[in-house]
């Protein structure tokens, strides 16, 4: 088989069990693409078990900036005898297998339409190094270091990354060069290298870092000055509080004496976790949590305690596929729904829908502004995808004199000046009222916050139309709240097309890519990424200015769909639902097949 | 709420050490039953508050839903309350605890909203030595919701309805010794000699303070056969000690020399005075105790009195070595870090 | 004045003090009512308290069977001296007052508009009665008596009454006859007897009962044959398993052993209520729980795990008014949303709407049968107006040889004939799979049940086209669902209509008044009233064969609007609201002025 | 699952009672970390189910969520099983057991799944005496989620991370007395001769036996200061007895007059060979357990074997006072009341 070359643009799987150590290996390949200059996105497609069961990490390559998951792989380096079978299966046609030719392959590997490239790792291995504990790590750089040569990347490149990766254990730094280079030279000296596929050096990552949106979240809480983390673990949302933790240990730790600028505490449940992010933002800190599905659910009493008694809260919710535990380590965009209204009765919540670890780490201030700013609970809504992946995305900046916003709070001298104060007047006609912190004043401020029904002093009360009339406040919160929460971002808006595509958070790698598939077969689609709910007039004036939209979302029911009909009266014959929810982070070519599926069906009857 | 209060005040009423009369320690007009127990205790928190000259906004009054979590209205009109969820108050004073550390928090819960459907959380905040005085209004029912029994109404007590209980009871004092509180004391809402300055001890103690108030519904639960009714409980109340809490400099040198007294000196400058009455008991000593409170369980008596105290435990904020500044209160400048570290952080991400 | 006739249509309200036994006897009046063969139904304005604060108990009488809420009371019985003077004014012009002369009235109190009855209740109970236990419990008696002559109501039916409820107390019978006597001679030599206010016999109550909805679905618990009742006590839901307990008590005793042919356990919150539910139903015993809104939201975990591991469950929520803690002892509509999706991820449970205490009773039955026979949760939703207060309803009937549906559900005898079964296979086509209940058989019909994601024979599978295909088959089973809830009342189909209300539970009967208000006016509506989610074709078609529909709710954001919108891609223009969500039962002069309204103002801008 | 299961039996295998191999108690391969403890325990259920001769159908098996409830796809493979969420499985065996009493319920849960999120559940499954042995696989951590201490951790404790665990551990044995369980044990995955007669004593009770099975977590708290590593276990195990469970009829006549030994006789026809080690204790006498307890804690001895049985007291279905026939199998003609009564009925509403 002639191959054509392809350079820049590969998706290569790595085929590996869990737990044997094989994520940071996989992980300095993806990094040594990015130092290369060239864009590219990794992804772990992992189980929910601890140790000893198929993992993958899947490196998507290419230098156009798609960095979606893309279908079809072209290098699977297997070295995973429990799927192995199955790994072989799923290479695309003309692609290539590095496996471990230790032991030769049995028949039953062998695919005509691939070639395959036997690296004989372990006993490489064994050969170089007496320590049996290194074998399985050093097997590991050396299927790194063959990758190295066969797709003709910079071995300083690497040889770079173990220095920094073992900076802290210097010692282990010639055993991984050597295993590096055992590597290399094995596929230099067997196969011609470079292969068609390969790796040249751009610069197309400037001012672009590779991290994930737990980290960029977990920062961001402390650059948003967060004082106050509770939480449950539960994947894929553990990593958020592991980043703030360290985070916060690095920059609040009070160099004089040693002592924390935070506290947090893991939670008995999740109940519990939102329990304390109330206690400790009703106190005038601002505190978060995270979670994932079934965590939310069991928050939705305290975030009906939250909407109606007006204490601020943030919550980072990284979705996973549910329903119920589901499949805990995929991802999806499922939860939009139940966040939106968590709670029994008349609720709603802000929810923020961040698609890049750079919009994370800036919407995680946002946030906590909006919480304090409308006293009420923001949910940020991430995805396995997002949180727990590494993305290619802009580094992290301060907007300038960025000042936190804490909201309507009266100090003492206001209390002292005001001539009323009620916790739930709405003095200003915007529906915010204005709080006190407790403690603030030795005998003005205080009040009773509850969950029961309450007037504009915060006395308890049982008169319908006084309970309906801070209903009705709150509903002007909401208008209030729509006109202040991030707008969209219209990513393109040419006034002769009639269609457009609309989407949010992770699809959005996707998605770009499927409008240039579309616009290559003659179909030109406008397009909005949604990055709020309430959603904004931007979204609703995009809306009725075409006539079809494609809605993406990684779900099955079509929730953002719901959101949009349910608050914006938007025509559900207008919006089609493009939708994948197998827990896979959604493909281009998905979305363009199934936007071209649409338009070929008949136009549905409007009634 | 306007603070437009009137600020009148008689001259003749006695004002504490902060020059607050015992009127500014109460709150709204109870609309719990005439004769309910916890109006008593609500009473106690009142003139304790008064006593200990506590300034009332520096206090938190959290609770959860109940009868009994009704009564933060109904004292203390001037501290900060927080009626939360059902079961959940733990949880919203742990979090208020960890934002403010230097408010005193006061934790009303009912034996359902405790023992039912808060036990998880009440067991976890006694695990992280909260700072709270947490006081059980006790009545072995759900009163708001009309009598049923609750998980502390012992086996064998009799409802309004006249149903026997079936399951065993929880001893929440029992618990949370074994939990490890680091400081366990019953009472009684008719005993105000004794509440009062177990509550005046709990609000003092640094850690999670624990009274558990037996605390009769007269409606659903003070007939006979029932095992927290006013009677049953006068007739099997069993004391510990007499205690009083001493605010240590000023008072404890000249009566050093009482002999049966044991003091017990807390973290700040006051002191515990105990006036032994049990045998074979040392609050300090958890042993003691906790056979001291088997024991009175075997013998069908309600032990009351302080039962166990910790002088020398860490608090939720030492264990947690957060800084002395209250976190609410620390700036933007502090809490920021610059846009050069920032800028250094990306650069660990290239 | 001179005071025009009105017989057989009056509103009369009793403020009293909770907790002072006034209860018995108001209702002792709206049971002679209902046996003078006079439409009427009752209800409780009720605090959330146990003792000493006021408290109404509102009778409305309405010969044309209007039986909603109306506002304007004819005829005020006020003896709370704590809420006298608001009570006073809250009479329509030209009402009567009812109070106790024993001490004058003040000024304050005078209003010229209103006819002012004194009885003097407390002195008559002095000269005639020693104990003083018994001088609140008889002046409520006198009032009742001087009622029953003011309207001319008929003395023997009260005597009958007190005969009945004091069978068991006999002594007590005479007292209580002597203070209705006082009552009324008092009332006869004073006053001039009838008023022109007054109730005349009618025989319209045939086959009629007075009851309350949560009698009615404990009952109906009992006769579906539900063996396992768990719940943590909430109002307005706590009576519900108060009556399953009392007539299990009743009929289900073993005579011989007398050991209980049921098992209720009081939980420990909601969470456990909801897990003991689905371990019995699991386990093939019908079990139920029944809750309020913020056991709604406890349970949000534990209704994923229902849907998605298809466990039968059945959930009475007694709404009221929310969010959080709201007004405990209000009645409101708006946990229908949240019902529908409770929990994570992408999930659905089946709703019924009950809208009086016969349909209570019935669709109990139902209930049972859909969660047997869908494997998944049921919700019942009734409300505080539905379930605690009592109601004129058709009388209790079974359906002919009526038999429990247990739905597909795999014997010993077929687990030995089939050839392969698998816990979540489509054998029918239906998307409903085939159940076994443990312990059925010795070596078949094992399987393991998981919130996880599953395949079709029950393993654990992080496969995502297997996990979406039983996404895709729990779509189905929806369908099917959807084909077999209970369809719509259809209360007026005329094809010359243009325009629809859409009513559901409570709102009924003030919406059929509503509708003849309407008529009277000069607008003819069609009329619907939706008897379940998901809703049927039935709904959907009788929508699009109109121009305009009034959906009426008792909640602010019009929750089940925007299920019709979610589920059924109805335009939401074409969907006006009529909301009211003050806790009050809603009544027809409010939908009648809202709709009104609505027609008044510009057509909206349809896009 | 098709049951077409291959039916194929190596005539040589050993069968019990019921004519079952070995085999037939395994289930799934797990999918646990080489070593880990649970793995051991799961071991120990095959083996004493196997012995016993329980009929797989007969038994359900049900856990929360955790490394520790995955178990039961491991064992018993033709039982009834069901993986909850997460620490609220004690709610679901309950229902279940009011369904159908007849079944043997067996609940596995982890530290996580039982001391933190499922506290509330686990102590009001001991308060209602549930029929069930109740195994907590216990790690003092959490493992599926990468090894957070969990709240049995003892306060000192170091983590794989080096940080030492603050705050204080929960002793689920304390606990379980403390509140009333019939039944309280304690074990180590590593003492599979300790184990075994322990789960079918457990298995056997009637009412809620716990089993605290010490652990070890071999990937995230092994290392060396955890005090839940199999080194520490080891070192710091102390038996309060050698345990047997002896089907009574059969054995228990030619055993009677071995000295040391103490026989318990249990509701069925089985009883306890209790061969006693510790001085100063008795399984039947709670204070003597509790007090040998806390002893063996303050000594920094990790307590184990059968702590305390109660064979007199009364399970869940005797305080629910239910029919012996189980519920799920009464029919519609028992449980539907006739249209005459229905009739009856309407007419007290008229
Ligand atoms: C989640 C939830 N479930 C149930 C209720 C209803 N409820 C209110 S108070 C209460 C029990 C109160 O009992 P306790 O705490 O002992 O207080 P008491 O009234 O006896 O003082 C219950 C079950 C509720 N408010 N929230
Ligand atoms: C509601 C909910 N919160 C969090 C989780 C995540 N989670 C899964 S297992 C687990 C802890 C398990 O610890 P443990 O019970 O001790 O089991 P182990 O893995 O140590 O055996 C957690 C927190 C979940 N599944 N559900
Ligand atoms: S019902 Fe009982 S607990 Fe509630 S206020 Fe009345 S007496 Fe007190
Ligand atoms: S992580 Fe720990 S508990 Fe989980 S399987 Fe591995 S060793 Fe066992
Ligand atoms: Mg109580
Ligand atoms: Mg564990």
């Amino acid at each position: 088989m002639s191959q054509p070359v392809l350079i820049n643009d590969l998706v290569v799987r790595f085929a590996t069990v869990n737990g044997t150590g094989s994520a940071s290996a996989n992980n300095m390949f993806a990094k040594a693409v990015y130092r290369m200059g060239i864009p590219v996105t990794p992804k772990n497609i992992f189980p929910s078990n601890i140790q000893g069961l198929p993992t993958w990490y899947e490196v998507r390559i290419n230098e156009k900036g798609y960095l979606g998951r893309r279908d079809g792989i072209d290098i699977m380096v297997a070295v995973n005898a429990q799927s192995l079978k199955k790994d072989i299966e799923s290479v695309r046609s003309g692609g290539y297998l590095i496996y471990d030719s230790t032991k030769t392959l049995g028949e039953d590997f062998i695919r005509e339409d691939l070639h395959y490239i036997g690296i004989p790792m372990m006993s490489l291995c064994m050969q170089h190094y007496n320590d049996p504990r290194q074998h399985l790590l050093m097997k590991n750089m050396i299927y790194v270091g063959a990758l190295c040569a066969l797709l003709g990347m910079e071995k300083e490149v690497f040889e770079q990354l173990v220095q920094e990766q073992f900076a802290k254990k210097e010692k282990l730094i010639p055993g991984n060069i050597q295993a590096l280079h055992l590597g290399m030279n094995y596929a230099e000296s067997n196969f011609e290298c470079p292969l068609p596929y390969r790796l040249e050096r751009r610069n197309l990552n400037q001012n672009k870092i590779l991290t994930d949106g737990n980290n960029a979240c977990g920062l961001g809480a402390v650059f948003a000055g967060a004082t106050v983390g509770s939480w449950y673990p539960i994947t894929p949302s553990t990593s958020l509080m592991n980043a703030f933790e360290k985070w916060c240990t690095k920059y609040r730790i009070d160099a004089s004496t040693g002592r924390k600028n935070f506290a947090m505490i893991q939670a008995e449940d999740e109940l519990a976790a939102m329990g304390m992010v109330l206690g400790a933002s009703w106190n005038g800190a601002r505190a978060f949590t995270s979670t994932s599905g079934p965590g939310l659910s069991l928050m939705s009493e305290f975030l009906g305690l939250s909407y109606f008694a007006e204490i601020p809260a943030v919550l980072f919710d990284v979705q996973r596929s549910g329903p119920s535990t589901g499949m805990p380590t995929r991802t999806q965009q499922s939860d939009v729904l139940s966040a939106a209204y968590a709670s029994h009765g008349d609720t709603k919540h802000i929810l923020l829908f961040p698609s890049t670890p750079n919009e994370c780490f800036d919407m995680t201030l946002t946030a906590f502004d909006l919480a304090e700013f409308f006293q009420t609970a923001v949910i940020v809504l991430t995805d396995l995808d997002l949180g727990m992946n590494d993305h290619l995305t802009d580094a992290f900046t301060l907007r300038d004199n960025y000042q936190y916003n804490r909201g309507k709070v009266m100090t003492a001298k206001d209390l002292d000046d005001a001539k009323v104060w009620g916790r739930y007047l709405d003095i200003d006609g915007d529906g915010i009222p204005y709080r006190t912190i407790p403690g603030t004043h030795p005998s003005k401020g205080s009040f009773f916050t509850r969950g029961s029904s309450h007037d504009p002093m915060a006395a308890y009360t049982e008169d319908g139309d006084v309970y309906a009339d801070g209903m009705r406040r709150l509903e002007k919160k909401w208008e209030t709240i729509r006109s202040r929460v991030p707008g969209p971002e219209i990513v393109r808006f040419d006034p002769s097309h009639n269609e457009a595509i609309i989407y949010f958070g992770t699809s959005s790698y996707a998605a770009v890519e499927a409008m240039d598939i579309l616009q290559n077969q003659g179909i030109a689609l406008n397009a909005l990424r949604i990055k709020s709910f309430p959603f904004t007039e931007e979204i609703i004036e995009f809306i009725h200015a075409h006539d079809t939209i494609y809605l993406v979302e990684q779900n099955r029911d079509a929730q953002m769909r719901s959101l949009l009909m349910i608050e914006n009266a938007i025509p559900p014959s207008k919006i089609k639902k493009v939708l994948q929810f197998n827990g896979m982070p959604i493909t281009a070519q998905f979305i363009s097949d199934e936007i071209q599926k649409i338009m070929q069906q008949a136009p549905i009857h409007h009634s | 709420m306007t603070y437009a209060r009137p600020t009148f005040r008689n001259p003749d009423l006695p004002l504490n050490k902060i020059g607050r009369a015992r009127k500014e320690y109460e709150g709204a007009i109870s609309t719990l039953c005439a004769g309910c127990g916890h109006d008593s205790i609500s009473g106690a928190i009142i003139q304790a508050c008064y006593e200990m000259a506590i300034e009332p906004h520096r206090l938190a009054k959290l609770s959860g839903i109940g009868c009994s979590s009704k009564t933060p209205t109904y004292f203390l009109g001037q501290s900060h309350g927080f009626n939360s969820v059902h079961g959940r108050m733990p949880s919203v004073a742990t979090g208020a605890a960890m934002a403010n550390r230097d408010l005193i928090y006061l934790g009303v819960s009912g034996d359902g909203d405790t023992a039912s459907i808060g036990m998880g959380q009440f067991v976890h905040a006694i695990r992280r030595n909260l700072n709270i005085l947490y006081i059980v209004m006790n009545n072995g029912c759900y009163g708001l919701t009309k009598g049923q029994d609750s998980a502390t109404a012992d086996a064998g007590s009799i409802n309004k309805s006249g149903a026997e209980n079936q399951f065993q009871g929880i001893d929440l004092c029992g618990l949370g010794l074994e939990l490890g509180a680091t400081f366990v004391a019953r009472s009684f809402s008719g005993d105000k000699q004794q509440l009062i300055p177990l509550i005046k001890a709990g609000l003092t103690h640094p850690g999670f303070a624990l009274i558990d108030v037996v605390s009769p519904c007269v409606t659903f639960n003070n007939n006979a056969g029932s095992t927290k009714s006013y009677d049953y409980t006068r007739e099997h109340m069993e004391a510990t000690a007499a205690i009083d809490l001493v605010p240590y400099r000023e008072e404890i040198l000249h009566q050093q020399d009482k002999g049966t007294i044991k003091y017990i000196p807390l973290h700040d400058e006051s002191i515990i005075a105990v006036n032994k009455l049990a045998a074979d008991w040392d609050p300090l000593d958890k042993s003691s105790a906790m056979r001291k409170l088997a024991q009175a369980r075997n013998e069908h008596e309600i032990l009351t009195g302080l039962i166990y105290v910790d002088t020398q435990s860490k608090d939720l904020h030492t264990l947690l070595n957060t800084s002395d500044t209250p976190l609410n209160q620390l700036s933007q400048t502090v809490l920021m870090p610059s846009a050069e570290i920032l800028g250094k952080i990306n650069k660990l991400y290239q």
